[in-house]
Order: structure tokens, then C-alpha cells, then sequence
């Protein structure tokens, strides 16, 4: 069940120039949240910004009631969050969304590009936890851009690409040499990032003949699925990211 | 104790705050936040006779104090809304108001006849004002003939309170509103979205799929105002004011004003609890002030 | 280097930037923050025939992005104007162009007669919208028989530019357009400011003496560019764009949607070398787009 | 000469529960500032808060190169600026208006309500220097809002009246007994408050033959003279209080 409630900040840290991780707490208990769900934040206290935005959850912590955001820094309103003091208030719709499949012992392949890597903290734990193997590949401009490889060294092989070659493969995404290898036998793809290098991981999927789930990032005014502002086209007519996403089957879009 | 309740036509209210068509969905997204029932009425997300997609994504745009949208009635038509929600939906308690929406008038005629079976609906909502359809919509509500036609249409087979959503793209809405009311309609709604564009220099394309859509939020207050209080002094009959409304003193200004009730729309989705939180301050507000009933507010404006 | 300069009918401009009329004064409040000669254009604020004392205090509201005036055309008269402003300002190394103003057709021939004997003002803007006065003003802007009666009789006593300024408060503004166009327009200026109002829930009383006054700001800007961009698309003669321009962005959005120049409005009471600031912002613009004269900009929008 | 710049907060320190000083300082030497003169301060960051505010100059500070405001907190923007930290960037225009005139050797009354002492510490210091024998009578709800007693004392006498009778005189302002002495025999009267208050003291000013100044705090969009929406009817018509005021002889007001 959703719900609307203040959380307080507990931390900000800055990953890089241009990121950063936003963590916040609750005296209740936080609800249950799944791999892919996410959250509406509202901006106070800045005069251009009027609707919440939507972030995926980075991580939950429990024991501590607390949740964490990976936050990118494209526009006003995520520079204003990234500006908040410790113990400010932040309003916060949630659990939103629907999550990620998660099978069972399975070989599963997650690609993260940009604030996409946000969701696979959590799916990766999910997926690990339930037998898959796990294969990640994230892609950014530079170096700076290639974020919690630990993390993620901890669920299964760790891959990159940066544009400028400063780590990793050089090159986008799916120019990694993994997708040309002859052994590219996963049975999931998981996407999330820019459109663009979603649907070229989704028609590599297709190619494949690979499931591929990938998150979308669609402008969303509620977040709720009362707005219907969020749709996106798919064979079964127009869904609504924010409550039948924002994780859609790739072969269901009209990609 | 004050007293919030206020009749409308035929319709008694619990209190004046409802909440406006396609910013509540059917109201079942909001259980989660609070009782529905608490509301004085919910109008529900626009229907047309049969099933639309709607307009292209993206559909929205952030502005300054308000927001674009271009969703163009996406609905799944009348036949999936009667088998499929409105038994969910039809014992709240309160008052479900349908939005009524053609491109013709036949399509108007024919889907109020429908809803005229719904016992659970005691009135509609005649959208005239959607500027976000190629046909019909906005056009009706712009010209005088054409929103008498459809009104006087739809009156002849509904019997039920009829309350017509006037456009606020129009020279003289006071007019308009005369036009309506003497073809028929029991209540005025307004105001509708304003018809509005916007862009993206750096890109140099529209921000939405359609270049225009509608605009609402705290932006457009100050012209709704305006036009509820003209409509006001114009007709007899009583106003449904909305465009704007953030909290309870906005929510006060267009009851002063001459609205006997209020929609809460664009504030939905950035605090689903605020239509709530209106009701405890116009509650507040009239303790305040000492003033025992709701009714006495109503175009309450002093010079 | 960039290349700023545009042309509007006869009048060169140095670059596509203007300050509005009634918020920039005759120029001289702002020579303490910049030289006003780097300006496209100066509009000053409205002349009438006779001093006018204009509306009671209070005679402004602040509104969410935005803000409502009724200062209703206050000024000294043109005989003042032409003694004791006109020898003041006719040096700027810019364009003036006066804003008039009459309660009557016969009110807008004598204003114009005697401006056009002034050799420094080389273009005038026929204010028929503005909302803040009783008789005229806004009267003559939203019906096309009255526009096109006042545009006709001032063409004949005027052969310099003359630029007509719209009114946003109608309903179908291409109509307009085309009819000032028809009436004799060299150039369309749009939009003015929208019909709106205020009022204090607490005293139950409106904010502004006159009740209704009119609306600017950021909070017009979607409702304006939509104006603009169907105006545009209507008519051949150019368009100055205006409503809401607040920084660089939202004037290359104007210029987009088909303004040749952009005008400068309320921004101005709250950064007063915004102008300078929003030239500098198109160059940049046009330097990191690769795009060497402003004119290409014109009406550039992609769909 | 009017400027515009971006001043930088060197202290808050708030009075009582609804009003502060506020403390800027810049870089540049201050401009030559006169009692009676106000600046036009922006308040970002609240997206309630769109036009400027003004505010009349508390005191001058040339050798540090700051100003400081006395702001009472009646609304939003008020209530914003009151919250900024040290060292934040202010934008302000300014000086702006006329000023109070100054006589020599005079005997003087000041009058101030609320935050109409503001221009009264500058005011009353000129006064000083210039020889005039001063009574200050200051105006409030409750004790809490007899402020900068000690810095009037300095310059003659001072008296105070509040409403629940906590301090001073109990009633309002011009209830005070001074108004009904019969050596009530001041040149020059100073008047700054509720326009209500004003007016009860330019009445008693007029009705003694006395003249009076009062400062008005008429709305503003701009603060310099261009928008015409702060005017003030006087008997030369309509006079814009930004640039022909704030302080106006009160026999030319149709108070
Ligand atoms: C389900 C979902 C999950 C997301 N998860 C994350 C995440 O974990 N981390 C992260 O950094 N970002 C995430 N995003 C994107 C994030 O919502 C936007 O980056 C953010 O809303 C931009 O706000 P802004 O005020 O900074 O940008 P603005 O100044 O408003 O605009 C800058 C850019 O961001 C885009 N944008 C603006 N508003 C939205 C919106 N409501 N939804 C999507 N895009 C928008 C605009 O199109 C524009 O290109 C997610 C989006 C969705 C829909
Ligand atoms: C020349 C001049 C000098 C002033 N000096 C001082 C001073 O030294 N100290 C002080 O505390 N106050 C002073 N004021 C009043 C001060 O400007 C207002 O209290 C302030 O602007 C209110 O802003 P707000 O956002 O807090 O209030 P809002 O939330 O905007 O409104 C609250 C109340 O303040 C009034 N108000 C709003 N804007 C203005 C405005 N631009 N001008 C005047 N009143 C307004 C409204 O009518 C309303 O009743 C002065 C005003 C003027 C014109
Ligand atoms: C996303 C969205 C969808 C809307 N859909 C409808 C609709 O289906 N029928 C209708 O009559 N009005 C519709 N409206 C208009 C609102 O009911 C309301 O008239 C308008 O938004 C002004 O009120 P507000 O400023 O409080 O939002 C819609 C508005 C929005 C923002
Ligand atoms: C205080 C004020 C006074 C104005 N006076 C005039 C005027 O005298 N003549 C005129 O044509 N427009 C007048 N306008 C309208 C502006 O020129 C402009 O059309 C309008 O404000 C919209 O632009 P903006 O949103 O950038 O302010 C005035 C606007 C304001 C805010
Ligand atoms: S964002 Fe409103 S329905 Fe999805
Ligand atoms: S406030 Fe603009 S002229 Fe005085």
C-alpha cells in the first residue's frame, strides 16, 4: 500500500560532480519495496519547480528505517535535493510502480547506463539471493561516470563501458564485446538508462530471442496513475508507466 | 460546530470541495490517502462513448506555477466504465459526478442516456471545454450556438442535475455562461484548462506531442477568478468554481467570489491529501471568523 | 560573430530585444544599471491625449509567477511628454516607439497625428488591449470590427511603423490578427496583459481598487507563446512577442515560435538589466548553436 | 546614484518571536545613504515570493562596508530572508527614495509603530548631529515590541505605549498623555507605522499647526519609479511613493 509521509534527510553524499546518493529516514517502519519500485519526491522551497519527481530507490535499510536515492543532476529539481541539510524534511509518495521479475537460478545479464544503474543495487541483492547468475555491465562518458562497482563485484562479473575509454571498454554500451561473443546465453536482460541504449539492449534482446524487462524514465505528473500523462505505447494500447510500470517486458513495447 | 453543507441544484453536498474531472481518476488510486467519502463530491476522469487512446506521449509540461497536459480523454469508453468501474466506485459516500465528453452531439446525447440509468450518478458534468481533442471539446465551448446546441440537446434527456464546463478561451465568459443557462444547464463549472504551448529552446521542438495542450495550477488562479466572479453576477444559477486551487484561502477566494462549491484539480497529484486538508481549513476559516454556515460566503465579495 | 540584427517592417533593429511598454518608463529610471542605447527597442510607457491620473491605490497583487497591475494609463499627457520627456530621450542610440492610448477612434487620430510629428519615435504601438481602463483601451482589442475601425483610421494619419498590440482576453487571436493585419498592421505585438483578479480571504475585499486588473509574468508565458505561434502562422507581417520572458530561454522559445523581436516586461521590476542579460543569452545561444543570424531563428520551431 | 548588487549576509539577529536584523555586507564601498531611504531586496528560493521587497535602511555601517534591516514578519517573504545563512548571496537595489529633512537646532517629536522604527535610529543620529532636542515615542502591541530603547535613549528622550500596558503608557500610540501637554510645542513631527497610526498623528500635527513627515509603505512591483503602482494621492495628484517618497510632508497628503 502507498503511502505519503515526511521523511527526514539522514545523508547526502556526493558520488561525483554531478551525482549523488540522498538518503532518508522515518520513525515507522518503511513499507516493503521492491527491485524497480520508486518514489515521489517533493521539491520545496524552489520557485521553478511545481510537480514531485520520481526516483527508483538505491537501496532500503531496514533495521535503520531508512531509504536511499541515487540522484543525477539534470535540472532544477534534482540540484535543489542534492542542496538539503541534514534533518530538512522531504515529502515522499510511496512505493510506486511495479518491480522486476526475479527468477530462480537463472544467467541474467543487467545493463545500466546514467542514473539507470539507480534499481540494480537492489535487484542485483534480489537476484543473487534467489540463485541467478549475474553478469553487470554499466556505460558512462568517463570514468567518473562508472559507479558502485563494488557493490555490484558482489553479485557477479562487473563490466564497462566510458565513451572516452578512460575505463573499461571504449565505446557506448552495446558496443561492449560481450554482445558479440558467441556464449551471450542469458535467459534475462535487465535495461535502465537513456532510451536510446534501452532500445538497442532490447533489440539485442529481441535479436536474441532474450526476455528483456527494461525501466522507463517517462515525465509523470502524479506518479499515481490518476494523471495518465506517463503512457507508453505497447501492444496491449497505452499503459501507464507509473502504475503498470515503470519495468515493461521490451517485447510488449512498440520499440 | 459550522456547517459545510451547501445544495447544488439538486445535489446536497457535504461540504463545497470536490474534486475535478482527470486529476482523481475514479478515486480509487486515493483510498490509500484518505476516505473519498469525506469529499463533497468526485468528478470522475472524463468518459466518451467509446474506448480512446488518447494523445502521443509525451503529454506533460512543467510550468511556471502550473503544468501542461495533452492527454486528449484517454478512457476506455462508457460500456468498460459501466461494467467495470462504476460498481467499485458507486457506493462511496459521496457524490459521483460523471464528465460527459462527444464529438458530436449525438455522442454527447447518446453517453448522457447511458449514464441516465446510472442510479449512483446524480449528475454530470457536460465537458464543452477539453482543448485537448481534434473534435469537438473545446470547440463547443467557445462559441454561444454551438454550446447551446449541445446543451439544450443533452437537457432533453437528462433529467439529473446538468452541469456544463465552461471553456475559459473565450472573449466574454459571462456570455457563454448566459448561453448556458438559458439552454438548460442546473450549474456552471469552470474553469477549464487555458489553451497553452511550450518549448524547448535548446531542442528547438514542442514539449508536447500535440504543440498545445492545457494549462492549469496556481498560474491560471487570478484569470479563473476572474471569470467565476463575472459568472457569478450573470446567471442565477449556482457556480462550480476551480483553476488553481492550492489550499483552503484559494479555495475561500473563489467562494467569495461566487462559487457555491469548489474543484480541487492539479493539486492532486502533488499532495493526493489536499482536498482533505481543504475541507479542515475552510472549517477553520469560517470558526474564525464566526461564520456559522457556508452559504453566507458564497459571493461574499466586499468592495 | 553573431549577427543580432533584425528588421520589422522599416525599423532596424539591433538585436530582437525590447522592454515593454509600462515597464521600462521613458528609459531614464534604468540609465543607472545600463546604457538603454543597447536595447532593440524601447517601448515607453502608454501616452494619452490628456493627463490621466489613472486608478486608485491599491493598484497592484502579487500572483503565483506573476503579478496583477490596474494602474490604468497613468501619465502626464502627450502635450507634457513632448515639453519636457521627448528632448530628454530622442538621443538614444535606440529605437523609441510610443505606446497610445484613447478612449475613443478621434482620441487615437489626434495622439498619433501629434506623435507623428516627433522625428525620433519611428514607430508607434496601438494599444487596444489594455485592461485597466473604462472607456477604449481593451474595448477596441477584442472585437475585429472595432480593432480594424481604430488600425484604419490611425493608418491614415501614420506612415511610419505601426505596430498594433493585441489582447490576449479573446477568443480565436489569429482572428485578430488577421483583421489589424487587413486594417493596415505593418507589425503585430502581442500579448498584453490578461484579464484577472485577487482577492484577500481574510478581509473579504479584492486587492486591487479597480477589482480586476491585469495579469503578467511567467505565469502567462504558455498561454502567450501558444498566441504568438498561432499568430504567426497566421499572418505575414512579423510578430513582437511578449508574456512572461523572464531570462535568454524563454526568449529564443518566442523567437521560435515566430516572434522577429521579443519585448521585455515585468521582468524588468525585478532584475532591471535583465534586457542586457537576455541579448547576451541569445548570442551565446546562437554561438553554441552554430547559428549566425537571429532571423534564422525566426519561427524555427520543428514539429 | 541607484545600484544593484549582490550583498552577502554577515548576521541575522532576531529581536523578539516575529522580528530581526538583518546584516549585509559587500565588497565595494556603500553608497551614501540618507534616513528616510529604503532598498528594494530580492527573495529567491521561495516560490511564493516573486517581486521584490523593500525595506528601509535600519543603520549604515561605512567602515565595514554593511547595512542592516529591521524586518518584522508579516508574510512569506519576510518570513524567507529571515532564514538565510551567513554568507548567502542578497540582491539589492538601492538606496532608493527621498529622505526625511533635517532641521538645525529644532524641537522634534518621533513617532513609530511596528516597523516604522526602522528609519528612526539613522533619523534620530542625524537629527542629533544637527543640534535638534529630541523626544522618541515608540508604539506596540506589548513590551516585546518596544525595540532599540538604548539606541533612542542616546538621543533624547524616550517614551513608549503598549496596547496591553507591559510597558510605557497603556493604549495605543497617540494616546499617550505628550499629546495632550500643553507644552506639546514641537517644530517638526516624525511619523513611520500602520497607515492608521499615521494618520492620528498627522491629524493631531495639523490640528497644532505642526508640520509632518511621514514614510509610507505603499506596495511596490519595482521601487524606482517605472511600474506607477506604489502612488499616493496628494493635492499635486498622484505621486509615485518610490521615488517622490516614501517621506512626504503629511499636509499634502488627502489623509
Ligand atoms: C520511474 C522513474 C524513476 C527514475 N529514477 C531515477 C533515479 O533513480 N535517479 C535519477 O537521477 N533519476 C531518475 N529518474 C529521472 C528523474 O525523475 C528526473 O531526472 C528528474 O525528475 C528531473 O528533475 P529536474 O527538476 O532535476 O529536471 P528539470 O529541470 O525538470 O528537467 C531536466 C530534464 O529532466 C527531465 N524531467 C523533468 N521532470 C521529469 C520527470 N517528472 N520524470 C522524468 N524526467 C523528467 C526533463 O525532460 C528535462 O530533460 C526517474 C524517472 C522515473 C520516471
Ligand atoms: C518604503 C518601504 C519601506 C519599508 N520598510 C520596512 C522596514 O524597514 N521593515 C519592515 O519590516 N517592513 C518594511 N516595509 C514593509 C515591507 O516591505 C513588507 O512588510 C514586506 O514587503 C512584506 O513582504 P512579505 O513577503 O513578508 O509579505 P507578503 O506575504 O507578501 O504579504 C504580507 C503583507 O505584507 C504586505 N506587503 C506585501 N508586499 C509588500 C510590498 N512590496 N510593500 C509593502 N507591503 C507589502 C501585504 O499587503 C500583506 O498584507 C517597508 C515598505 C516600504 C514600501
Ligand atoms: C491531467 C489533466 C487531465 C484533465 N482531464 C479533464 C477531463 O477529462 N475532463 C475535464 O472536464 N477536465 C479535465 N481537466 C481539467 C480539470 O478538471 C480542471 O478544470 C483544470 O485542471 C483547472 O483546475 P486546476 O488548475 O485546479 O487543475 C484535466 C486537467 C488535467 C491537469
Ligand atoms: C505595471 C504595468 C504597466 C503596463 N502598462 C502598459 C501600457 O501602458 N501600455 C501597454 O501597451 N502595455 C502595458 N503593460 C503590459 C506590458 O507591456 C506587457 O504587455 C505585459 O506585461 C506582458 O508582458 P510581461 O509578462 O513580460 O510583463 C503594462 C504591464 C505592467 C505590468
Ligand atoms: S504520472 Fe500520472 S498517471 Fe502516471
Ligand atoms: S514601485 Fe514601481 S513606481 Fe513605485
Amino acid at each position: 500500500m502507498k503511502r505519503i509521509e515526511d521523511l527526514s534527510v539522514k545523508n547526502i553524499s556526493w558520488l561525483n560532480s554531478n551525482s549523488y546518493v540522498l538518503e532518508l529516514s522515518g520513525t515507522k517502519a518503511i513499507p516493503d519495496i521492491l527491485p524497480g519500485n520508486f518514489a515521489e519526491i517533493r521539491v520545496d522551497h524552489h520557485p521553478g519547480v511545481f510537480l514531485r519527481r520520481p526516483f527508483s530507490y538505491l537501496d532500503v535499510d531496514e533495521k535503520n528505517n531508512s531509504i536511499s536515492f541515487f540522484v543525477k543532476v539534470v535540472g532544477k529539481g534534482s540540484r535543489k535535493l542534492g542542496t538539503l541539510e541534514k534533518g530538512e524534511l522531504v515529502n515522499v509518495i510511496h512505493p510506486l510502480g511495479n518491480a522486476f521479475s526475479i527468477p530462480d537460478n537463472k544467467k541474467v545479464l543487467i545493463t545500466g547506463g546514467g542514473s539507470g544503474i539507480a534499481p540494480f543495487i537492489m535487484l542485483g541483492r534480489e537476484l543473487k539471493s534467489r540463485g541467478n547468475e549475474i553478469t553487470i555491465i554499466t556505460g558512462g562518458r568517463s570514468s567518473e561516470d562508472i559507479l558502485f562497482s563494488e557493490e555490484f563485484k558482489a553479485y557477479g562479473e562487473v563490466l564497462c563501458t566510458t565513451e572516452d575509454g578512460s575505463l573499461g571498454e571504449k565505446g557506448i554500451l552495446t558496443e561492449h564485446p560481450i554482445f558479440t561473443k558467441d556464449n551471450f546465453d542469458f535467459d534475462l536482460i535487465y535495461t535502465c538508462g537513456p532510451e536510446g541504449m534501452m532500445k538497442a539492449v532490447a533489440k539485442i534482446a529481441r535479436d536474441k530471442g532474450i526476455a528483456c524487462e527494461a525501466s522507463l524514465e517517462h515525465l509523470m505528473a502524479c506518479g499515481f496513475g490518476v494523471c495518465l500523462c506517463c503512457i507508453q505505447e505497447t501492444t496491449e494500447g497505452n499503459k501507464c508507466v507509473c502504475t503498470e510500470g515503470p519495468v515493461f517486458n521490451t517485447n510488449d513495447l512498440k520499440w | 460546530m459550522v456547517d459545510l453543507s451547501i445544495k447544488i441544484h439538486e445535489l446536497e453536498l457535504k461540504n463545497p470541495v470536490a474534486t475535478a474531472s482527470g486529476t482523481f481518476g475514479y478515486g480509487e488510486e486515493f483510498t490509500d490517502f484518505f476516505d473519498p467519502g469525506a469529499l463533497g463530491a468526485i468528478f470522475i476522469k472524463g468518459l466518451t462513448l467509446k474506448n480512446r487512446d488518447g494523445n502521443p506521449y509525451p503529454r506533460m509540461a512543467e510550468t511556471a506555477s502550473g503544468m501542461l497536459n495533452a492527454v486528449g480523454l484517454q478512457n476506455k469508453g462508457i460500456e468498460h466504465f459501466i461494467e467495470n468501474i462504476y460498481p467499485a466506485i458507486k457506493n462511496y459516500n459521496t457524490h459521483i459526478i460523471a464528465n460527459v465528453n462527444g464529438s458530436t452531439v449525438e455522442e454527447y446525447i447518446s453517453l448522457t442516456e447511458k449514464i441516465n440509468e446510472l442510479d449512483h450518478i446524480p449528475a454530470i458534468e457536460l465537458n464543452i471545454s477539453c482543448p485537448n481533442v481534434k473534435e469537438g471539446g473545446m470547440a463547443f465551448g467557445v462559441s454561444c450556438p454551438s454550446a447551446i446546441a449541445v446543451t439544450n440537446a443533452v437537457r432533453k434527456v437528462y433529467d439529473k442535475t446538468l452541469i456544463v464546463k465552461l471553456s475559459p478561451n473565450v472573449t466574454d465568459i459571462a456570455e457563454m455562461a448566459l448561453a448556458v443557462e438559458g439552454a438548460g444547464a442546473d450549474t456552471i463549472s469552470l474553469v477549464n484548462t487555458f489553451l497553452g504551448m511550450a518549448i524547448d529552446a535548446e531542442t528547438r521542438k514542442p514539449l508536447l506531442s500535440t504543440i498545445t495542450g492545457g494549462l492549469s495550477g496556481p498560474c491560471i488562479k487570478p484569470i479563473a477568478l476572474r471569470m467565476v466572479w463575472q459568472v457569478y453576477q450573470a446567471v442565477k444559477i449556482p457556480v462550480f468554481g476551480m483553476g488553481g486551487i492550492m489550499n483552503a484561502a484559494d479555495a475561500i477566494e473563489f467562494i467569495l467570489s461566487g462559487s457555491s462549491a469548489i474543484q480541487v484539480g492539479t493539486a492532486n497529484f502533488i499532495d493526493p491529501q489536499i482536498s482533505l486538508k481543504i475541507i479542515k481549513g475552510i472549517e477553520e476559516y469560517m470558526e474564525r471568523h464566526g461564520v456559522e454556515n457556508v452559504k453566507e460566503l458564497v459571493g461574499a465579495l466586499e468592495d
